[in-house]
């Protein structure tokens, strides 16, 4: 993908120059709306307001009302206004406030998102993103810390990703725009302010494809989202005593791209999946089983996830011992090699 | 006659409103089902006995329509009702899975359907055959849905015609995102190629956050999109008044744009009303809601069982107000038609109905990747995989290794 | 004043509707944001200039509030604004995660809250303190939702008040079912036992699917529910005609049963208008929607700054407008109060505030058992395992192990 | 659970008799209602016509319209307003049509029905159950051949249970109903129609328990549901070629009970399961995680899954070849076996 044309206008720096996670996707907005001018955002407070996490900021006073709308509050409406809009040859991008609010579009996504192009037999196309800032740590209330991607991978017809850094949100979501299928697009709220570099005229890496983020041999860590960093952090206090762990970002939970957790696999003989979201019929449910058969010869000890419990989010003053930690990862990789 | 205001919307401390457990006589002739009765505000042509009735407001929208269109409204309707019925026993013949009929609801559909201008976009519930074939699609091009070798058969592109949404309230919101975009290109407005979209649901239907959600989105929109309810007075076993106090056209009344009931089996009035919300909406006026006052003269589907939930009474009371007869009389009484144009249109209903069968008797069933195939635009390697495996599996059988 | 009818329910050719792009002056006078004035059919009995105007439909259901009644509706505004204002204070000191202030909206709910009778049952949206305050909930209750040590602390089956609900429009659909059983308990009629349930929700919050399936259920059911709007202007950043071209009292046009609008900022006009509607449910008049036109004068919550998209213009005009102002006017006019009662009432408040500052700084976290507990009332026996595990692991830090 | 009261007006004779599932459900409704009369019905045309299964056929007559609801049209307000019954004392057992008309009750589920007990520390209890039929095979157009039970057993707060039998059927709605915890309830739809004696003075088994329904030796066979009977045909099949497979009815989805698949994994080393739905990220995909972490060293090769693909349900002249069969499931043993 060429990277985008930055007018002055924007007041966009074109050299690499460290941003927030947020600004990125921000930027990404911006580059793929000037690029497209099918593309539209869409959800509540996107508009003047630039959204509860300032995701959109700017972006309506840029581009105007008829591209970034402030929509009624309903999130059925949203997602399926988005696929109407679609079918009529736009590209909309919806903004769900929080993950906890996705609930009410759940039929608009399972129902017609997911499965309009296979219904028309190809004949429609729906290239829709539904960005959905997910996951804990933030102490905030209810259904504001969720993880629920693990719906979405299991409905065939969508395409899931999640970003862990500012660079690959910065180019994801370009990338996720571009898609001609349907993504649900899933941002880690509690890394939005982690910054990077972002080298607006680099080749991005592809979309749906995982990424070793740190080559390693004792044993392989698989994670995505905002447990990239928490797994990153893990190995380096892990390099002290002498484990020297790889880390994988997923980064497409739907697909799954496993090949490079299948090749830790064999040369560590030891997998730790992490993930904040409850772990029965889970995602790391699913990358457990697929490296049991994958890898069952090459695994010294079974796969381990160290996942949220499997109960409702908990009050946020206790979130801290629901959420997997370092200290969470560590053990489950000790308890791995001692097995 | 008691007008409906004094009972669906009482003023505050001005007495009881009334309740939907005991319908006030009012209500009932204001039309809910308890009547076949549309009640004073329905809009009508063509009545029953196929006397032309004048409508100041709405004659200026159908004064093109001479003898020679209203027979070809009236071969519509017999066409459609063929194709419908030989749907109906294809079915009972194991040739199709399910058939989800139209009967009774002809010139609710035609009307609507014969309003639209091509540049128009239509987003049908599962029972519109008749819209369907106003866009072009023939009644062959609707059997792989109910036979089951495909979800959906045409170009939605090419004829603007949505594929059948089954999940009730789905498209009403899809069709105000449509319309949505419509304006965005500019579409609405005084030239000629202004569009419009209409969307097509039932009595039941009403019910659903989604279609609350369509009224949101194109009322605060500006929306050009028709909202065309079919109140054939039944939801499988439930009638309307399980769903409502209100006779529906009025729902429109809480979202600020307007609500009309049109008689539903009369063809003309379908096609007035539809091309008069159209209008208004190409132009800049929508969204409306659509109220067609009409009668679901068989079974909800080949699966159904009416008799356990309703009377035959009802169904011989409407019979007598059926969509296509009204049109016939009123053809004759006037001289627009001769005998042989009614035997010229059964016979073309009957080829119709022999093509339809050969098709149908004829349809392969799709291969086994069709499982796999169209599931995204830009693939998945995993699926892919599964696709492989599996057919490579598929072939062990026929080389005879299980 | 022109009506609002004109522009709200255009017959059919008779001209085109109004679009909320555009509104028509009648359409801002009628009382979208664009105003602040409520429109012709606000009802009010204390101005905000604290004169009492006669309403000979409304008055009766307050002739009951002499200058002592008066005094306690002043004295529950007071306190629980500044409750109001302490939990907003808290948060910015860190002791609060987030906090959704009331303030503004004192009357809406004070006037709500004590028109509910013991038996009646509420269910809150997020912001009802006030109310909560009328159902004998402590402030300190409510902290432990925003500082995030439970979800909810209340009992709600003692105080006949729902948890509060964050998924905008849910508990609308569960007031409706909540009413639905006290019909079916046999609980509505003329019985002094008779009761009603209340449900809370925004101006956002009608657009939501719940919010009209809600509406359908209890208009299906004659469940004897109060559908009590408080329109802040706000959904966040968005105002209302982002959600409706029409008054929100409106809304119930559609769905046959009435819709009023009240000065929500008016403690007497509330109070009244919520007992009639709720009597009108309790005796098997229901449902009703109020529409308590208000305003929020503080942030959406904590995190929210609404200099980003409202001019303090607005603020300065609502002001005028004070919910506990006119009050304390009236009762100093009228002389229905001493100046020590106000210092009493003060110097209560601040005791309040201080309990309540005191309260939460000694408020325990809850121990990580609490991620276990209560997921399930027959209980789980993997979940049993993943806590014992989980226990056990954090033992081991404690012991050292780590 | 003590055997219902049958009086005569039910028409229901008290001895064993043999009856079909969509009857011995109608007959566990039945009971529960006369037992409790706080225990509603509500639905879609549950009432005058019984059901488009015929599942509720007759109980509007005999126990009213207060108790047997024929709601509008739109399910999350039948759960809504359940949830709002439940409050009040109600027992609401809510019918979903089809399980494609789940996902606008989604939102409802997972963010009341699933949270309240929690939310309210155990203040409030939710016993509702919501009854849907589901699973392919019958020749149905869209949306009435899914398996949607993976949402909801990745759901914490909520229990997921599936009858396979009529005698199952029979108890365990009853079992759904006395629960105090808030129940999913899978039928499986193309097995209405099956029959067994139902004797209903016997002891039921307890509902969240799974079952060992054919013991045997070789390998391993876990499933639910419609599949049920096709892995019972299947180990007799497998019979006749000398394996001696075992089957294990699952019943319960959340919590899983896999102790009884444990046991027997440890003894045949082999491990089948089979499902309907799509197999990524799914309950199939749940218990080869568990299985390789409690049957390490036991498993002789991976688990392996037999699932419907990971494409929406086709069209249905193709759901023969979608669904796993008594082949499919002979294959993955073979493979097993063999591996
Ligand atoms: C969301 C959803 N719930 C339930 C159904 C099952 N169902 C199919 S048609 C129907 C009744 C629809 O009634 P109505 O809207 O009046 O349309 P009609 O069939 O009468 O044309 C129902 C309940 C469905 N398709 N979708
Ligand atoms: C389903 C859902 N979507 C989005 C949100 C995020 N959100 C919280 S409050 C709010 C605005 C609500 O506005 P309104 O209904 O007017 O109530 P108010 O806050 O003004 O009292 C939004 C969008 C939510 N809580 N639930
Ligand atoms: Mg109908
Ligand atoms: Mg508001």
């Amino acid at each position: 993908m060429a990277a985008p044309v930055m007018d002055k206008q924007t007041a966009v720096p074109a050299a690499p120059t460290k941003l927030t996670m947020g600004k990125a996707i921000n930027m990404g907005l911006r580059a793929a709306m000037e690029r497209d001018p099918k593309v539209l955002v869409m959800g509540e407070d996107v508009g003047k307001m630039g959204g509860v996490y300032r995701i959109t900021d700017g972006l309506q006073k840029d581009f105007g009302e008829h591209r970034v709308l402030d929509t009624p509050l309903a999130e059925s409406g949203i997602v399926g206004t988005a696929v109407g809009l679609a079918v009529r040859g736009f590209r909309p991008v919806c903004e769900i406030q929080f993950e906890g609010f996705i609930f009410p579009a759940f039929d608009q996504i399972s129902s017609q998102v997911a499965k309009l192009h296979y219904r028309t037999q190809g004949m429609l196309k729906l290239p829709l993103v539904i960005r959905v800032p997910f996951g804990g740590g933030v102490g905030a209330v209810e259904h504001h810390s969720e993880s629920p991607e693990s719906y979405f991978a299991h409905m065939p017809g969508i395409k899931v990703v999640s970003c862990a850094n500012p660079v690959d949100a910065y180019w994801m979501i370009q990338q996720a725009i571009d898609s001609d299928d349907p993504v649900i697009f899933f941002e880690p709220k509690r890394r939005y302010h982690e910054k990077a570099e972002i080298d607006t005229e680099a080749t991005p890496y592809p979309l749906f494809k995982s990424r070793v983020v740190r080559p390693g041999t004792t044993a392989t860590l698989a994670t995505y989202g905002p447990l990239v960093k928490t797994c990153l952090d893990a190995a380096t206090a892990a390099a002290e005593s002498g484990q020297d762990l790889e880390v994988i970002d997923l980064r497409t939970l739907s697909p799954l791209d496993l090949d490079p957790v299948f090749e830790s696999v064999r040369r560590t003989g030891h997998l730790v999946v992490a993930s904040e979201a409850p772990g029965e019929v889970s995602i790391a449910s699913e990358i457990a089983d697929r490296v049991q058969r994958e890898c069952f010869y090459s695994l010294e000890a079974p796969v381990l996830k160290v996942t949220g419990f499997d109960t409702p989010y908990p009050p946020s003053k206790v979130e801290e011992e629901y959420l997997p930690d370092l200290d969470r990862v560590l053990d489950a990789v000790d308890r791995s090699l001692a097995w | 006659m008691s007008s409906p205001e004094q009972w669906t919307h009482p003023e505050p401390g001005g007495g009881p409103a009334a309740t939907a457990a005991k319908p006030t006589p009012e209500q009932v002739i204001a039309g809910l089902r308890a009547t076949n009765e549309g009640g004073a505000e329905l809009v009508e042509l063509l009545t029953p006995e196929g006397e032309r009735v004048a409508n100041p407001e709405f004659d200026k929208y159908v004064d093109d329509i001479g003898a020679e269109q209203l027979r070809g409204l009236y071969r519509d309707m017999v066409l459609v009702r063929r194709a419908d019925r030989e749907g109906n026993a294809l079915q009972r013949q194991g040739q199709l899975g399910i058939w989800v009929p139209l009967l009774g609801q002809e010139a609710a559909q035609i009307g609507a359907g014969r309003a639209l201008k091509p540049q128009d976009m239509a987003f049908p519930s599962y029972r519109e055959h008749g819209v369907a074939w106003c866009r072009g699609i023939k009644p062959e091009q609707i059997l792989a849905t109910f036979r089951g070798t495909q979800h959906s058969e045409w170009d939605p592109v090419e004829h603007r015609f949505h594929p059948y949404t089954i999940v009730i309230g789905n498209q009403v919101v899809n069709a105000a995102g449509y319309a949505m975009g419509q304006r965005f290109d500019g579409k609405v407005g005084h030239e000629p190629d202004a569009e419009a979209t209409m969307v097509f649901f039932g009595d039941g239907a009403t019910s659903q956050g989604d279609v609350h959600e369509g009224f949101v989105w194109a009322a605060v929109y500006d929306a050009p999109v028709v909202f065309y309810c079919q109140n054939n007075q039944w939801a499988i076993s439930e009638p309307t008044e399980r769903q409502s106090r209100l006779p529906l056209y009025q729902r429109a009344r809480g979202y600020g744009f307007p609500g009309i009931r049109v008689d539903g089996n009369d063809v003309l009035a379908c096609l007035a009303v539809s091309r008069w919300a159209l209008e208004e909406c190409r132009t800049g006026n929508g969204p409306v809601l659509i109220e067609a006052f009409t009668y679901r003269m068989d079974a909800h589907t080949t699966s159904d069982d009416p008799t356990r939930y309703r009377l035959s009474d009802e169904l011989e009371a409407w019979k007598l107000k059926d969509p296509i007869e009204r049109v016939r009389v009123h053809l004759v009484r006037n001289g627009m038609a001769e005998p042989e144009f009614f035997e010229e249109v059964q016979v073309e209903a009957d080829q119709l109905a022999s093509e339809l069968r050969a098709y149908c008797f004829n349809m392969p069933d799709p291969p086994a990747e069709r499982i796999f195939s169209k599931v995204y635009a830009g693939g998945n390697p995993l699926l892919d995989k599964q696709r492989d495996e599996y057919m490579d599996y598929l072939a062990g059988f026929e080389g005879g290794a299980h």
